[in-house]
């Protein structure tokens, strides 16, 4: 029973690590149907943001979480700004390879600067395990911060897309560039708009998981940006609450499949699934149908 | 068959012959040494990779992230023909191209309804997948790789295949075959409505590219002598893809051009670690900005007609 | 005789009914045209001829070479049955030139295998032969053989619309499904493509369906007309007829049309 | 080949080459060793260098891959025409560039490659011009298995590994046969890839089979992050690891509370007394602002017992280096006293340190 | 005749193209091309395939970019003006070939149409309006507009377009794809909102209907201006009748 309830916690908190990096991934998906593969770097620069302020110069948890965020939001501005904006309107694969190279850019980049070694989180939020009623499984608080925070953002984002007239413009410009202008849509600004939010939250993430592993190094965001873009894509992406839905089930899935005794294999299960999912629902768990027409 | 003897194919093949024996001629006069000949391996194995990844990306716009599993899978069963069997190289090769052009069956036929990056990421996974199935393979060495494989590959066996693969890649293309791949990435529907077999079309050449793929894999594993699965992760697949687009999709010349000054940009940033990387990223992004590949594409002309 | 028979054909799309319970027959030789108000199932009809919907009930029969029905109607089997067609939005291979474009019309008739082509064996040679020279032929027909290499994207609208239909008839079809083939074009390139239609018409010995908001194109060309309405056949018979019937007046042409005609 | 024109005898300096990783997904260790190998040559060179000549560094990047390992292997041997290859530093890229030089007749010296057919091929037979001067990954598991069974009594032993490192599975191998020989019982294991973050599901899993005691066998960065996990679960019990836990990281990574009862295998202690490891400490924090690691010692002992060779050889000529370091007896260095066998392995003395207050300190000393 | 009919005095120019050439690369798709549209006036622009009616549009509203001239609205130059600013100032342009936002709703793409607005009753009361004039939007206001049909997407690109309440409406072939019926409701939607205060300026190639409802017209061929006039004149122009009305 302790077991049982005990993988049900690690699964969820892993999966809220990926649904906090999915949100900012599907967020830049949706408006401008990039895979942003430097999203898990600007997340360690996030962390490394981080790092420096509460380490360095003693911030305390939530200022450092907000001066990292805006950090980070602006550092995507800047990455849209020069790296993608020269590539709009040209194929998709030398846009995902930019994005590549973005990515290549801010982990050797911030490796020369602070070498490849590991550097390790102060304890800025409490250390406490709290007991799972009394099965004898406990849950660190710092995923309780997590699972909070992801939620929230995800009710904010999707606020902002469904209801605002920013949201609206996002997505108008993602369906149709030169319509969108027509409408009197500000391209530039929107895209910038996106890029902010999106690094934004990946800003907070590179933060959270920075004082939840304690370890951050240059090369850190590949993986979780990896799998957090299969949780946006299993969910639907494009789709907020799908990159949240595909991050809890990517979680739990891989907790489950580790926890039966095939952790060598887990992220083969993942990407199976992935495949899996593809298949069934090409768009995804909660994603559209297409929309074309011949 | 007249027309199989024009003069042009008739310099062609004189060409392709001279280039072998002055090669050889220069190995044998110790002009190429060794370490000439292993950049010159690495070169013509990613020319393979690229001209096969090409066909499926480039021509038919199937977007792969995972060709290095198929390079993999064919390094795999070459060393282990070879290696452990003990076959002679032939087979080796034979069984890399079978076993990686099946795996491109494998993964061509339920991604056939993928489109564009959903493609790209469910590839992407396989290759992933294919890289922990090799990690969790005893057999196969598991993490530890396979070593001490027989260096079979030099370069009649080299030029050879490099040669096999343009010839067949390129002569396919110029067909109704490779036209109506052609068609299926402008317009895949428009494509199925003049009759079409996309499905077929899209496995065809998923599988014809892994072949190719397996191929550069045997000639891998039987020159580098030791294999693992780390050796074909993401970032290989990434370099294939980065050689292909920089040559310019469809343009078979131009994937040739690109291996080598790929090869050669990577060579010339190996003394200087701190920043290669960096370095890298800059040309990488300058590259697809400026699109060198323009310049080629003048003298490309995928779809000559050759009757 | 009748080509394609229509029998009680109905599409749904969730909640919207695009084509309900249509009975129709087509006639061999014959131009067919099928009008109707926008969003009354026209294109959609069409898909479901070809294979792109499956219909949720009823049937479509053809009688080609060989009957078949709409079980085993596939997108891309429908060239080699004989069907072919153009689309509403122009789905032209805009990368590729006019010629190469046509020349993929003509991929049903080829015959030589994988194995010849990379072999470059003779039987290569010949069918490559073959598929030039009708291409030449029919780039010729449509007056477009001086543009062979321009890219397809870069031709103008009414261009584009003719590669797109002799695209269609490089597939050797007996059956020509035209959406909408004057759409954007003035009243003298429609008039010119009347002819073309009626000319090709004849000449390949085609049965012609199209579907067009152009009445002076519909009213001259058509032998017969059906008239959809939100999904429904409302009316069918000749030009006359049609032009005359109150409902079709009423649901679709406007008090003013025969005014203005 | 043309191995025939590399001598360099006659140069003005004496040229190394250095291949390693230092950039890819393994170069934080890569680096380490540089950092070690660098310190310890201008030492060299400062006090008059090699057979009076000064040693010049060729410092190349293999990326962390196998072919670019190769590569630069070639390049050394051929273009750069160094007497000796340093490196690569995992096992997997040491077996890459071995053949070219081989080929080249260049000695390749690994200072952490464990991997036991590194130095030997796969019909046992030693590679001539391969040597490595760290445990081999069966010795310290051999030696890992009889200190938790017979040393400290445990009966049951959980091992997390790290699948994706060969180091890793070897050691794992070796501690299981030589502790399930001694009758001991492995009720767990579980493994993950090199660079996770979260192993919470493995521990619980490890956990509720209940050992005495948990062999992670892996590098620090894991290795730390693991056993602060653990210890957030619940699971108390002692952990053992061996030489790739050293490192001031570990205690950076999981706090001192958390690394009570933990033992692990290494050359030596960091925490040793004796000057010449009191004085490697300091020189190194001097040269690089922080206390040195396994990987940064190893390297430095490394060049020296090459500067050694050379000197002993008498001439920067291939052929007699290698003979040298087949020949090294006793050589002396901060990470113990090491002798070549005739596989090319080095025999050394293994330390056994237990973590207490955070400070690795002495426990127990094996000899080979 | 709405415009025609004010004192000329009161007649003031709203937008006037002076010398505008655009290029695509090497090909020049305008040649100087001189062009003015009065306040209250529908003015349409008449061409052969390919002859630059929709990138004369397309540069009016900032999409694409002059190579030379100036485009004067209200008497400033706007050719340098973003496009999504030449909205704010009063231009709306309805695309060639709809371009409605495929995945958004019917509703939503309305509700875009809009966004540059502040007026939020006159919001909802435009948009009442824009069902009214298209019962068919209406019924499907919940679709996904890329599932609807080709004249119904027409019909919602039209609609939206008249959501921003514009001062001088771009609309490039309006007709293209609707069946007859509906092309007349919507010319006679055109003259209704033209009465009520917007001016146009009309791409058609139903040259017939253009000219009917239109006060003056200009004729585009290859790329210049060949011909221009009162509306009324061009269709009795004999050259016109035989190039663009059939004969
Ligand atoms: N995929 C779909 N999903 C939902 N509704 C659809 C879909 N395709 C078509 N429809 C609806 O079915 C109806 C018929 O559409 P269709 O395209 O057949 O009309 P049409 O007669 O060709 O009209 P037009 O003359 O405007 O092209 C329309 O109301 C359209 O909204
Ligand atoms: N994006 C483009 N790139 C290159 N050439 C273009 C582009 N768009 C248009 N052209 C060319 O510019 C010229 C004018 O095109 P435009 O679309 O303005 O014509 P149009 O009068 O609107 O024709 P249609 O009646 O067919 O819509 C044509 O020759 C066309 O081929
Ligand atoms: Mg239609
Ligand atoms: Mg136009």
């Amino acid at each position: 029973m302790e077991q049982i309830v005990q993988q049900m916690i690690n699964g969820v908190s892993l999966g809220s690590i990926y649904a906090l990096i999915a949100l900012g991934y599907t967020m830049v998906y949706g408006i401008i149907n990039l895979i942003n593969f430097a999203h898990g770097d600007v997340l360690m620069v996030g962390a490394y943001i981080g790092f420096a302020l509460t380490g360095i110069f003693g911030f305390s948890f939530l200022p450092a979480l907000v001066i990292s965020m805006v950090a980070c939001g602006l550092l995507g501005v800047v990455i849209e700004k020069v790296a993608y904006k020269p590539l709009r309107g040209g194929s998709r694969i030398s846009a995902l390879i930019t994005a590549i190279a973005v990515s290549l850019f801010l982990q050797y980049g911030m490796m020369y600067f602070v070498g490849p070694e590991s550097r390790t989180y102060k304890d800025v939020l409490p250390a406490t395990q709290l007991k799972v009623f009394n099965t004898g499984a406990v849950i660190d608080i710092k995923s309780l911060y997590i699972i909070g925070i992801t939620v929230l953002l995800m009710v904010l984002l999707m606020y902002i897309t469904n209801r605002t007239k920013v949201g609206k413009s996002m997505r108008a410009l993602s369906q149709d560039k030169d319509a969108a202008e027509l409408m009197g849509i500000n391209v530039n600004k929107t895209i910038s708009y996106t890029f902010f939010l999106g690094s934004a939250l990946a800003g907070a993430a590179g933060v959270l998981i920075g004082i939840y592993y304690s370890t951050i190094n240059p090369l850190m965001g590949a993986t979780p940006g990896l799998k957090a873009f299969v949780s946006a894509v299993i969910g639907g992406i494009g789709i907020i609450p799908g990159a949240v839905f595909g991050g809890f089930f990517l979680g739990l899935v891989e907790t489950l499949v580790s926890a039966a005794g095939y952790s060598l294999v887990k992220d083969a299960v993942a990407f199976l699934i992935l495949i899996l999912v593809l298949l069934v629902k090409p768009t995804g768990l909660m994603g559209y149908n297409s929309a074309e027409k011949v | 068959m007249k027309e199989m003897l024009t003069k042009k194919n008739a310099m062609k093949t004189a060409g392709i012959l001279a280039i072998y024996l002055a090669v050889l001629l220069l190995m044998n006069l110790g002009v190429i040494d060794s370490y000439i000949f292993l950049n010159m391996v690495t070169i013509g194995i990613n020319i393979i990779l690229a001209v096969s990844l090409n066909l499926i990306t480039g021509f038919t716009g199937q977007f792969s992230l995972g060709h290095a599993a198929f390079m993999a899978i064919g390094a795999y069963a070459s060393a282990i023909l070879t290696a452990k069997l003990g076959l002679p190289f032939i087979v080796g090769i034979i069984g890399a191209a079978l076993a990686a052009a099946l795996a491109g069956v494998f993964i061509g036929t339920p991604t056939l309804r993928l489109k564009g990056d959903y493609l790209a990421i469910a590839t992407l996974g396989f290759g992933e997948i294919i890289r922990i199935v090799g990690l969790n393979w005893e057999y196969g060495g598991g993490a530890m790789g396979l070593n001490d494989i027989p260096r079979y590959t030099n370069w009649t066996w080299l030029y050879a295949l490099i040669v096999l693969t343009l010839v067949v890649i390129s002569n396919f293309i110029r067909s109704y075959n490779g036209r109506a791949v052609i068609s299926i990435k402008e317009d895949e529907i428009a494509s199925a409505s003049m009759g079409v077999n996309t499905s077929y079309y899209k496995v065809l050449v998923f599988s014809i590219g892994a072949l190719f793929a397996g191929i550069a894999g045997a000639l891998y594993a039987n020159y580098f002598y030791f294999i693992k699965p780390d050796s074909f992760g993401f970032m290989k697949s990434v370099d294939i893809l980065v050689i292909v687009v920089m040559g310019g999709l469809g343009s078979i010349r131009g994937s040739v051009i690109s291996a080598i000054a790929l090869s050669l940009v990577s060579l010339s940033l190996q003394s200087i670690p701190e920043l290669r990387m960096v370095i890298y990223a800059v040309i990488l992004f300058l590259m697809m900005v400026y699109k060198p590949q323009t310049l080629l594409s003048k003298f490309k002309s995928p779809l000559r007609k050759e009757a | 005789m009748e080509l394609v028979k229509v029998k009680e054909l109905s599409k749904d799309f969730g909640g919207v009914k695009a084509v309900q319970d249509i009975n129709i027959g087509i006639e061999e030789h014959e131009i067919t045209g099928i009008i109707g108000p926008n969003g009354a199932g026209k294109t959609t009809f069409f898909n479901l001829l070809t294979g792109i919907y499956t219909p949720s009930s009823g049937e479509i029969t053809y009688h080609l070479n060989n009957k078949v029905s709409s079980r085993h109607l596939k997108p891309q089997k429908m060239a080699k049955y004989g069907v072919a067609r153009t689309f509403q939005n122009i789905r032209l291979f805009k990368e590729m030139t006019v010629f190469d474009n046509v020349l993929i019309g003509y991929h049903c008739n080829m015959t030589y295998g994988i194995l010849p082509s990379i072999l470059r064996l003779p039987s290569f040679f010949k069918g490559e032969k073959a598929a030039n020279e009708k291409v030449t032929e029919l780039l010729k027909i449509f007056n477009l053989y001086d543009k062979k290499d321009e890219k397809a994207k870069n031709l103008s609208y009414g261009d584009q619309r003719k590669v797109e239909i002799a695209r269609a008839l490089a597939a050797n079809p007996r059956v020509l499904l035209l959406d909408e083939p004057a759409a954007g074009m003035n009243p003298n390139e429609t008039n010119e493509l009347t002819k073309l239609i009626q000319w090709v018409k004849d000449y390949f010995q085609l049965t012609v369906v199209l579907i067009e908001h152009d009445m002076s194109l519909v009213m001259k060309l058509c032998d017969k007309i059906f008239v959809f309405d939100y999904g429904h056949l409302i009316a069918e018979g000749t030009p006359a007829e049609v032009q005359n019937n109150e409902r079709v007046i009423k649901a679709y042409l406007g008090g003013d049309y025969v005014a203005q005609a | 080949g043309c191995g025939a024109k590399a001598s360099t005898a006659d140069a003005k300096t004496i040229k190394i080459g250095l291949n390693y990783e230092l950039s890819g997904n393994v170069s934080t260790y890569g680096q380490s060793l540089v950092n070690g190998i660098e310190m310890a040559f201008k030492e060299i060179n400062d006090k008059g260098g090699v057979l009076g000549k000064q040693v010049e560094l060729v410092k190349v990047d293999n990326k962390s891959l196998t072919d670019e390992a190769a590569n630069v292997s070639s390049r050394l041997a051929t273009r750069d025409n160094v007497v000796a290859i340093l490196g690569p530093a995992t096992s997997g890229n040491v077996k890459a560039a071995l053949p070219p030089a081989t080929e080249n007749k260049v000695p390749l010296i690994s200072a952490s490659s464990t991997a036991d057919d590194v130095t030997l091929d796969s019909n046992g037979k030693v590679r001539e011009y391969v040597f490595k001067t760290c445990f081999s990954d069966s010795f310290q598991g051999i030696t890992m298995a009889n200190f938790a069974f017979s040393e400290l009594g445990f009966k049951n032993a959980a091992i997390l590994r790290d699948n994706t490192s060969d180091y890793s599975k070897g050691l794992t191998v070796n501690f299981t046969e030589t502790y399930e020989g001694l009758g001991g019982k492995i009720v767990a294991e579980e493994a993950y890839q090199a660079k996770d973050t979260d192993f919470k599901t493995l521990l619980t899993t490890i956990k509720a089979s209940n050992p005495d005691v948990l062999f992670v066998p892996g590098y620090y960065e894991e290795v730390g992050l693991i056993i602060k996990q653990a210890r957030e679960l619940g699971l108390n019990v002692p952990v053992l690891g061996a030489d790739g836990l050293d490192s001031p990281k570990l205690l950076e990574i999981a706090g001192a509370d958390a690394l009570e009862n933990t033992y692990y295998s290494n050359h030596y202690t960091s925490s040793d007394t004796s000057p010449d490891v009191v004085a490697f400490k300091e020189a190194f924090n001097k040269a690089y602002g922080a206390d040195p690691d396994a990987f940064n010692a190893l390297g430095y002992d490394m060049a020296y017992m090459v500067a050694d060779a050379l000197e002993r050889a008498g001439s920067a000529d291939r052929e007699k280096l290698k003979d040298a370091l087949a020949a090294t007896k006793d050589f002396k260095g901060i990470t113990g006293t090491l002798t070549m066998d005739e596989f090319h392995n080095p025999i050394k003395a293994v330390t056994i340190l237990k973590i207490e207050g955070g400070v690795p300190t002495y426990f127990m000393k094996q000899e080979p | 005749m709405n415009g025609s009919s004010r004192p000329i005095w009161e007649v003031t120019t709203l937008l006037k193209l002076n010398h505008l050439s655009v290029h695509y690369g090497a090909i020049q798709a305008l040649k100087d091309v001189n062009l003015h549209v009065e306040e209250g006036e529908i003015v349409s622009l008449i061409g052969a395939n390919g002859s630059g009616k929709t990138t004369t549009l397309r540069t009016i509203s900032g999409l694409e970019r002059k190579s030379g001239g100036e485009i004067l609205y209200q008497g400033k130059d706007i050719s340098k003006t973003l496009a999504s600013e030449i909205v704010k100032l009063g231009i709306s342009h309805v695309p060639e070939g709809r371009r409605i936002f495929p995945r958004m709703t019917v509703f939503e793409n309305l509700e875009v149409g809009a966004i540059t607005r502040k007026d939020k009753e006159n919001v909802a009361k435009d948009f009442q309006r824009s069902f009214e004039l298209f019962p068919r939007l209406l019924e499907r206001k919940n679709q996904l507009a890329g599932t609807l049909s080709g004249g119904e997407q027409q019909m919602l690109a039209i609609a939206r377009g008249l959501l921003a309440r514009p001062k001088l409406l771009l609309l490039d072939e309006p007709s293209m794809g609707l069946a007859p019926l509906i092309v007349e409701e919507i010319f006679n939607i055109v003259r209704d909102i033209n009465a009520a205060g917007t001016t146009v300026l009309l791409v058609e190639q139903n040259a017939h209907l253009a000219l009917k409802y239109s006060n003056r017209g200009y004729i585009l061929k290859n790329g210049y201006i060949d011909l221009e006039g009162y509306s009324k004149d061009l269709v009795n122009n004999d050259e016109v009748k035989k190039a663009y009305l059939g004969g």
